[in-house]
């Protein structure tokens, strides 16, 4: 057990430091200069030359490499030249955020996704099952922009329903800090009516950002349980005059779980990743949002690191889901 | 365990005179009319089959039924910008008073090109690592596997937006960078399958008459993942027109005048919600031909999946 | 229509989310007041007033900072603020300001002269922001205490718009800059989202990314214009990336007053009930900045042809009429300015005329329109330019830029494009804010992509900048502009409109053509309750 | 007395895309209290579709055309799904074939049996009971299997478990309801022949013990022989024959028994081979064809225990010989077998081929080689790749091999199909349309297609039925005489091997136990590995021995 945890923490770090250099080289190539946009459109030569000499900027790539590679491996993601603030000081504010979202997402798409996927695997080839598949594949091709955006007008603007945006109204206080989640602070703090407005907050964008994961997690979940319920034990479970609820919902369920679990691993990087938009429609101040305005104001140092997290995030989740399925499986306990 | 449904073939009759087309092949043609059988019985695949036609043929011909070709060029007219859909504009018209119906249907084109180029680059890259990767083992297996998982590690979408953001914007770099993000899913799935299609016995087999890796690989591997590959590129078709889309919709996609959806709905969602049918028509474009590929590509996987094929 | 369907459709559900439904309550209410909303499209990185600004930025700098002097109203008019008088020696290079003696920063320090002289050393040696505005012609050592309450200010050379720089210079509280500095960085660190300015209203909550909140000082030194009783208890300056976003923040009373709407957006909402546009002549200009160095567009009589071939109704018409054409390189609120004769307008003969004479007498070439990414109104003109162009047989590849790639290729003559769109703003109301965009020491500059290299404008414009008479200046800057336009190394476009929508009830607004685009003066704003 | 279960003229058609499959015809079949009937038939027969139709878990699509199903006076024929759950696993119950799948791998043993306790007890009716009273009767149930340690094994998991055990836990788990008829489907076929053995006395025992009805399916006659007091021969979906075991294995009346009942290799027959060859008395000191010379193969497991599969091993085979290898599985045969063809690499020792060595080959040198020797493998229907016609499996060797021109290779495919007594047509047709003996014909074909010195078949008939392993077995010595090759045949059936092999070795845990001529070892075998193998071979396939 000892050596799994080591091998994993071996190929953590690897992963992170191949990352690292991946994205540290792809955002570099480019001719742009942040500098310059940072120093402000009057800004004469030598006063850009001030602040990359600042940021280190005015040294060679590999150069800005090696620097780069030595500050990581000593933890510190650079600074972001935007903000002057240190990259990984912004990334762990933005953080819960994106994470609250994407829980609550993930929630989401497991407590829908399974169910329905469990029903429409037991009604094969039947009305539901065909209207499940339509549903749940509609659920990957919608572009999540342009559902978040319908979305909004719809349960914002004209029926104000739901806020438009952010996590919070504004006059608001945040609950006193504990985990940077507002839904887990808020029942912490006892303070039940900002729960309520957070979560009216955070359920567009969590069911924007749920319902590709819910499709694919209720696609791997029917396909499995459809193999699952062909299989012999389950055959065997039959014949020994176990009931058909508890054969589906509990020995057949149980056995599907281990590819769906691996989907929603999977699941949990794409939709990290997926934030990128979705809080870019809804104005959520985690680190997608975080990205998406560092790129496009060429500040590269919080792309690298925000990619860093997403990844650290994605092999951790995988890294549970790896534990969950010995959990599951006695065969791979021993491993 | 079932009796096996196919009988095997009678031996008696021997006859000597050739063989008509339809006898020689009269396997494969059992096989596709029960493909055809199969699939014509899902409601969803058909449905799905029937949306990328459409799509294949608007990109076709699409240039040449629209009303306003030009609009797909830059043509301008300001005194029209923005109407509502009518018989004149049967979506409406932009905020440059170009024909969005026209912009819509050239569109197609552009966005097959897009899904065609990533998932072709993708395919081509990915199954050429991974079929080496599967097959080769050692350290050049781990040598590509650890780069793909280093890939996969970090979500396409975010790793292909530092790309643009690097190389600048427009549909060239867009279309590369998602291709550079695509392929490490191909060199998964390849590389899990070949190497159990190493370990079946006609691999063996052709070994032991002495066939060379290349003939190994070309004939015997990779005809047995081919549907696994097929059903991912019809899929991955339509989830490489999204991808383009959404990387248009952050402003790093098509430039202007060129129609694509993604870029289109991008301008706009700043006219939402007065001026719904400009984002609404490209947004459904994008949505049906995505929805058409995947359905098509989950219909495919029902009858070409041996784990699925239960009849 | 489409909303009229969902709305249909909804109706059933009405009843039943009576329970979520949020009051659309006008501006936000708290228990100290009345609490302003202004929603932005982008945020505030950096507060520390010499290291960064731009519109957001000086907005909320301003908002808890002063400066010596401020700019108000239309024309914009620089007002005694910290400075109560002033006064310049014969040769133009000393100036002398006395300081008011009530003001004091928010911990209750003076401001005095020492707050005065540390602030510009500070702006001075950091070298950031707002430095290039003086830097030429003040050293850190050039500025004295007199006593406690006058500073002197010695130029290296006479230079006369240094007044009208002097409004963004803000000054910071010595004492409490000093206590936070880490390695000698002048408390940059501590500056970057903290405050120690002696303005009108202080910092709240600084939520980055989210909101920044300033909360008003209520014994401010100088008063409050629109009286204590109206005057709000704070400004939320809340940020909402989509124009769509903005707009139903706007309508639901979320935010009580926004800026960044698209142009035919201000068309529709001006029709709405409670909502008011304000919609004044900027001093923004719009250019295409011809590369007049290399490529085609070196050719002058290419770029004659293409700004006579250019639709200079469709540039106003983009802006749903907010705009008007430039007349001159010069903007019309700023002094010295005047109507150039002869500036081209569409005229396709023309534009023909002058084709045949260069070297593309048939077009047949395909030049590239660069823009900054997401500049939605610079993506519509190439759009005109790439329609106007189509009789002249030239073709234009519309290139969306990030804004540092596109200074990076702008900055050398060989990667400058044959035409990229700037808008440009002037820092102060002086003439030679924008002749200087002209002058050959301007290379490099994003303004000045079109390498403009005219000996005689160069040598007028330094003559302008170092006299003092302002009847010779005038003469100059009409020679100066009748040339420019001459040369026409770029495309004139427009001045477009600075247009905010806000609320009916929000009052108090002051429009001063020399602040940013969507920069507001929070200042004077209230609200005034029904 | 009415009959327990009583089938009446019984037809069941599943739906295909091809139309109607008819899968039962006619069935009359009836079984007393008390009775152990056992059904005989090869794959395909429908016997498995049969007593599943008993269950009421018959096969998707099927169609029940025709006849009945009573059970205890009950028509169970279309019987509702809320009614087959008082008779599923209570009344009547079922031993599956493989224990490696019939097990939920997820879930301890103890849980799985007392899952079925209580859902017995709850369609009984009578509430379900504590915890601990289940666990009791599990762990009595175990006992009764004969299975050690019971509470130990309640709670460990499927995997922990040997094959034998394994079955032990599923008739266990049958036993649970305390059934009125317990059906076996094929209770011992992935089980190794001692293992066989064990189960089989098991079975009996419990039918003594609790005196329970039994119907057993296997296409092992010598199995149903052990077990069934009456039988019924199952063939094309009909019972051709039925009635006391003893009868008809002493006097088959239907054509397809007799055949069935021929094709049974037998173990204590002398082959005729012996005496014509003895008769022929050719003194021909025939040369090696192939020699090994201290052979090993040596694994290293990831966690970097080695295993040695291989372990020195030296033999030699002449020139127009059959040399045979038998052993258990996991004895390292196939190991052996793939490394005199060099599919595997041997961490040591020599392979000489008609005098050369090859052990150190690669290359062209290699492949050059290869023409000479040639395997054919154990299962038929892996070995063919399902994406080529059988025409290109046939031609692949050559095309591989040979400069020869698509049609030659065209028409030396159909000679090929000619010499395997196959028709040209198939050339056409894909794997998955032939038989199991059809597809073991055509590798034989490919084998044989560059005209090789040396044959290695791999358990070449294991993967098929009785009556097809028989007529693959005359056809290879048919085709060895016609071609002149020299076989290596690897086998862990006995009498197989005695049929028809001259020299034999036999192998255990990667070494050779004993060797020399196969006659020798049979009659007289000096280890007593090699009579244990003999003993037990002699007890489960073969019938003959109980044809008193």
């Amino acid at each position: 057990m000892l050596t799994f945890a080591f091998r994993k923490l071996l190929t953590l770090v690897g992963t992170m430091i191949g990352i690292a250099a991946l994205t540290f080289l792809i955002t570099n190539v480019a001719p742009g200069d942040p500098a310059r946009l940072v120093a402000g459109p009057n800004a004469t030569e030598d006063m850009v030359a001030t602040i990359r000499t600042e940021y280190g900027l005015d040294k060679s790539l590999p150069e800005q490499f090696i620097v780069y590679m030595g500050e990581l491996v000593r933890g510190d993601l650079g600074t972001s030249i935007v903000t002057t603030r240190p990259v990984l000081e912004e990334v762990m504010r933005y953080a819960p955020a994106t994470l609250e979202l994407v829980f609550v997402a993930m929630f989401l798409g497991i407590v829908i996704g399974v169910p329905l996927g469990m029903l429409s695997a037991v009604y094969k080839d039947g009305p539901l099952d065909q209207v499940t598949r339509i549903f749940s594949i509609s659920g990957v091709a919608i572009p999540a922009f342009w559902f978040g955006i319908l979305l909004q007008l719809m349960f914002s603007v004209d029926l104000e329903w739901l806020p438009v945006s952010g996590r919070l109204p504004l006059v608001t206080r945040p609950p006193e800090f504990v985990t940077g989640l507002l839904l887990v602070d808020s029942l912490i703090a006892g303070n039940f009516s900002t729960f309520w407005v957070s979560l009216q907050h955070i359920i567009l964008p969590a069911i924007v950002l749920s319902f590709p994961c819910l499709a694919s997690i209720l696609r791997v979940n029917r396909a499995e349980m459809i193999e699952v319920l062909q299989s012999d034990y389950i055959v065997a479970a039959r014949a020994h005059g176990i009931s058909s609820f508890r054969i589906v919902a509990l020995y057949a369920l149980k056995n599907a779980m281990l590819p769906t679990l691996a989907m929603i691993g999977l699941r949990f990087g794409w939709m990290l990743g997926s934030t990128v938009l979705v809080e870019t429609v809804f104005d959520w101040p985690g680190i997608g949002l975080y990205a998406v305005s560092s790129a496009l104001s060429s500040d590269f140092k919080p792309v690298v690191g925000v990619t860093l997290m997403i990844g650290f995030f994605f092999i951790v989740a995988n890294t549970l889901v790896d534990l969950a399925y010995a959990w599951i499986d006695p065969r791979l306990r021993k491993a | 365990m079932t009796a096996h449904p196919m009988t095997p073939i009678d031996t008696s009759v021997e006859d000597t005179r050739p063989l008509t087309f339809r006898e020689r092949h009269a396997s494969q043609i059992r096989q596709w009319r029960l493909y055809a059988h199969m699939f014509r019985k899902s409601f969803s695949s058909m449905l799905g089959l029937s949306l990328v036609v459409l799509f294949l043929l608007l990109a076709a011909i699409g240039p040449l039924i629209v009303p306003y070709p030009e609009a797909a060029s830059g043509a301008i007219n300001m005194s029209a910008k923005l109407q509502p859909p009518s018989s004149t504009y049967w979506f409406g018209t932009d905020e440059m008073g170009a024909d969005i119906f026209s912009r819509v249907i050239i569109g197609a084109r552009t966005s097959l090109w897009i899904g065609v180029v990533i998932t072709g680059i993708a395919a081509i890259v990915g199954i050429t690592l991974g079929i080496i990767a599967g097959y080769r083992g050692g350290w050049v297996r781990a040598v590509i596997m650890r780069v793909t998982e280093l890939f996969l590690a970090v979500p396409g979408l975010a790793l292909a937006l530092a790309i643009v953001a690097a190389l600048g914007p427009g549909i060239t770099n867009c279309v590369l960078a998602l291709a550079i993000v695509w392929w490490p899913g191909y060199v998964r799935l390849v590389e899990a399958k070949t190497l159990s299609i190493k370990e079946e016995l006609f691999i063996e087999s052709a070994r032991s008459i002495g066939a060379k890796t290349p003939w190994i690989l070309w004939h015997h591997i990779l005809p047995n993942c081919m549907s696994p590959i097929i059903v991912k590129m019809s899929m991955d078709m339509g989830m490489a027109i999204l991808s383009a889309a959404s990387l248009g919709f952050i402003g790093l996609g098509a430039q202007p005048p060129s129609p694509e959806w993604g870029s289109m709905i991008s301008v706009a969602r700043t006219y939402m919600p007065d001026w719904w049918w400009y984002s609404l028509f490209p947004g459904a474009a994008i949505f049906l031909t995505v929805l058409g590929f995947n359905l098509l590509g989950d219909g495919l996987r029902d009858i070409l999946d041996p784990r699925s094929r239960d009849r | 229509m489409f909303g009229k369907i969902i709305r249909n459709i909804a109706i059933a559900g009405l009843l039943a989310s009576s329970v979520l439904a949020t009051p659309a309550g006008a501006f936000e209410r708290t228990d100290k007041g009345n609490v302003i909303v202004f929603g932005g499209r982008q945020a505030i990185p950096v507060l520390d007033p010499h290291i960064r600004y731009d519109w957001s930025t000086r907005m909320m700098q301003q908002a808890v900072y002063d400066g010596l002097v401020k700019y108000e109203g239309d024309p914009a008019v620089i007002k005694p603020w910290l400075a109560e008088k002033w006064e310049t020696s014969e040769d133009g290079k000393t100036w002398t300001f006395h300081l008011v003696k009530n003001a004091k920063f928010h911990n209750g320090d003076p401001v005095n002269a020492e707050a005065i002289r540390y602030s510009f050393e500070r702006g001075l040696k950091l070298n950031k922001g707002v430095a290039w505005m003086l830097k030429d012609f003040l050293a850190p050592e050039g500025i004295s205490v007199v006593d406690d309450y006058t500073v002197k200010f010695e130029l290296k050379a006479p230079y006369t718009p240094f007044l009208s720089f002097l409004p963004w210079w803000y000054i910071v509280n010595p004492a409490q800059v000093k206590a936070h500095e880490v390695d000698g960085d002048y408390g940059q660190k501590w500056l970057t989202d903290n405050e120690a300015g002696s303005g009108p209203f202080k910092l709240g909550r600084w939520e980055p990314n989210v909101l920044y909140e300033a909360e008003a000082v209520a014994d401010y030194w100088k008063g409050w214009p629109q009286g204590d009783a109206n005057r709000p208890a704070g400004v939320i300056y809340k940020i909402i990336r989509e124009p769509a976003a903005q707009k139903a923040a706007l309508q639901r009373g979320e935010a009580d007053i926004v800026e960044g709407l698209t142009p035919d957006d201000y068309v529709q909402i001006a029709r709405a009930k409670g909502i008011a546009i304000e919609d004044h002549k900027g001093m923004t200009t719009f250019g295409i900045k011809f590369n007049t160095q290399q490529g085609p567009t070196a050719d002058i009589n290419l770029r004659k042809a293409i700004a006579y071939a250019m639709d200079y109704d469709a540039l106003i018409q983009v802006y749903n009429g907010a705009a008007s054409l430039e007349t001159s390189p010069i903007p019309d609120a700023m002094k010295g300015h005047i109507d150039v004769p002869g500036i081209p307008r569409q005229d396709l003969a023309k534009a023909k005329e002058y084709l045949a004479k260069s070297g593309y007498p048939n077009g047949g070439i395909t030049l590239p329109y660069v823009h900054v990414a997401g500049l939605e109104e610079a993506r519509r003109i190439g759009l005109v330019l790439l329609d106007s162009l189509k009789p002249l047989n030239i073709n234009v590849e519309i290139k969306p830029e990030q804004w540092p790639n596109m200074v990076a290729n702008g900055s050398k003559v060989e990667t400058s494009p044959s035409m990229t769109s700037v808008y440009t703003t002037p820092v102060s109301t002086d003439p030679d804010a924008v002749a200087y965009q002209y002058h050959k020491n301007s290379w490099g500059q994003y303004f000045a992509m079109m390498f403009y290299d005219n000996p005689k404008v160069t040598e007028m414009i330094d003559k302008a900048r170092s006299s003092s008479n302002w009847d010779e200046r005038a003469k100059l800057y009409a020679d100066i502009q009748t040339q420019i336009v001459a040369d026409q190394p770029e495309v004139f476009g427009m001045l477009q409109n600075r247009r905010w929508a806000r609320r009916d009830y929000l009052q108090g607004f002051q429009f001063s053509p020399v602040r940013f685009t969507g920069e507001v003066d929070i200042y004077p704003l209230w609200v005034k309750a029904e | 007395m009415t009959a327990l279960l009583d089938i009446k003229n019984y037809r069941l058609d599943i739906g295909t895309f091809d139309g109607p499959v008819h899968v039962l015809k006619g069935i009359n079949l009836s079984v007393n209290r008390g009775d152990t009937l056992g059904i005989v038939g090869e794959s395909g027969s429908g016997k498995t579709v049969l007593v599943r139709s008993v269950l009421g878990i018959g096969p998707r699509n099927s169609k029940v055309v025709e006849g009945s199903i009573s059970f205890g006076g009950q028509d169970i024929t279309n019987l509702p799904e809320k009614d087959w759950t008082k008779i599923r696993g209570i009344r009547i119950s079922m031993i599956f074939q493989d224990p490696m799948t019939y097990l939920n791998p997820l879930f301890t043993i103890g849980r799985q049996i007392s899952d079925v306790i209580a859902a017995h007890e709850k369609a009984a009716g009578a509430g379900v009971s504590s915890r601990a009273a289940r666990r009791a009767r599990t762990e009595e149930l175990l006992d009764q299997v004969g299975l050690p340690n019971p509470s130990m094994l309640f709670s460990q998991y499927p995997h922990q478990l040997s094959g034998g055990m394994r079955q032990r836990i599923l008739i266990a788990m049958a036993l649970a309801g305390k059934p009125d008829i317990l059906i076996a489907d094929e209770p011992t076929t992935a089980l190794d022949v001692t293992v066989q053995a064990q189960v089989l006395d098991l079975i009996n025992s419990l039918v003594e013990k609790l005196n329970l009805t039994v119907i057993m399916i296997s296409h092992d006659i010598g199995a149903i022989a052990t077990v069934a007091k009456r039988c019924a021969v199952m063939y094309k979906g009909e019972i051709v024959e039925q009635g006391m075991t003893q009868d008809i294995l002493n006097r088959p009346q239907h054509e397809y028994t007799q055949r069935l009942l021929a094709a049974v290799p037998d173990i204590d027959v002398e082959p005729e081979r012996v005496a014509a060859q003895a008769a022929d008395a050719k003194p021909a000191k025939r040369s090696n064809l192939l020699e090994a010379i201290d052979l090993k193969k040596v694994y290293r497991s990831q966690s970097g225990t080695d295993f040695t599969a291989v372990n020195s091993i030296s033999l030699a085979v002449k020139t127009g010989e059959i040399f045979g290898v038998v052993g258990e599985s996991g004895s390292g045969k196939s190991t052996l077998a793939r490394m005199l063809m060099r599919l595997i690499e041997p961490t040591s020792g020599d392979i000489i081929f008609d005098g050369q060595n090859i052990s150190g080959l690669s290359g062209e040198p290699l492949r050059q080689m290869r023409r000479h020797m040639q395997f054919v493998f154990q299962n038929p229907h892996s070995a063919l790749n399902g994406r080529h016609t059988i025409g290109d499996a046939i031609g692949e060797p050559l095309r591989i091999q040979t400069n020869m021109s698509r049609r030659d290779i065209e028409a030396r495919a159909e000679a090929l199909l000619d010499i395997v007594q196959l028709p040209k047509m198939f050339k056409y047709r894909y794997p998955h349309e032939l038989s199991g003996g059809q597809k073991q014909r055509v590798c034989i074909a490919r084998a044989i297609a560059l005209n090789p010195r040396l044959l290695i078949l791999d358990e070449p008939t294991s993967a098929l039925d009785i009556s097809v392993q028989a007529q693959v077995l005359d056809f290879l010595q048919e085709l060895r005489s016609e071609l002149n090759l020299t076989y290596v045949f690897i086998s862990h059936n006995l009498a197989v091997i005695r049929q028809i092999c001259d020299h034999t070795i036999v192998m255990k845990r990667g070494e050779i136990v004993e060797q020399g001529d196969t006659e020798q070892i049979f009659l007289s075998p000096r280890e007593e590995y090699t009579k244990a193998l003999i003993e037990s071979g002699r007890k489960t396939s073969q019938a003959a021995n109980l044809q008193v």
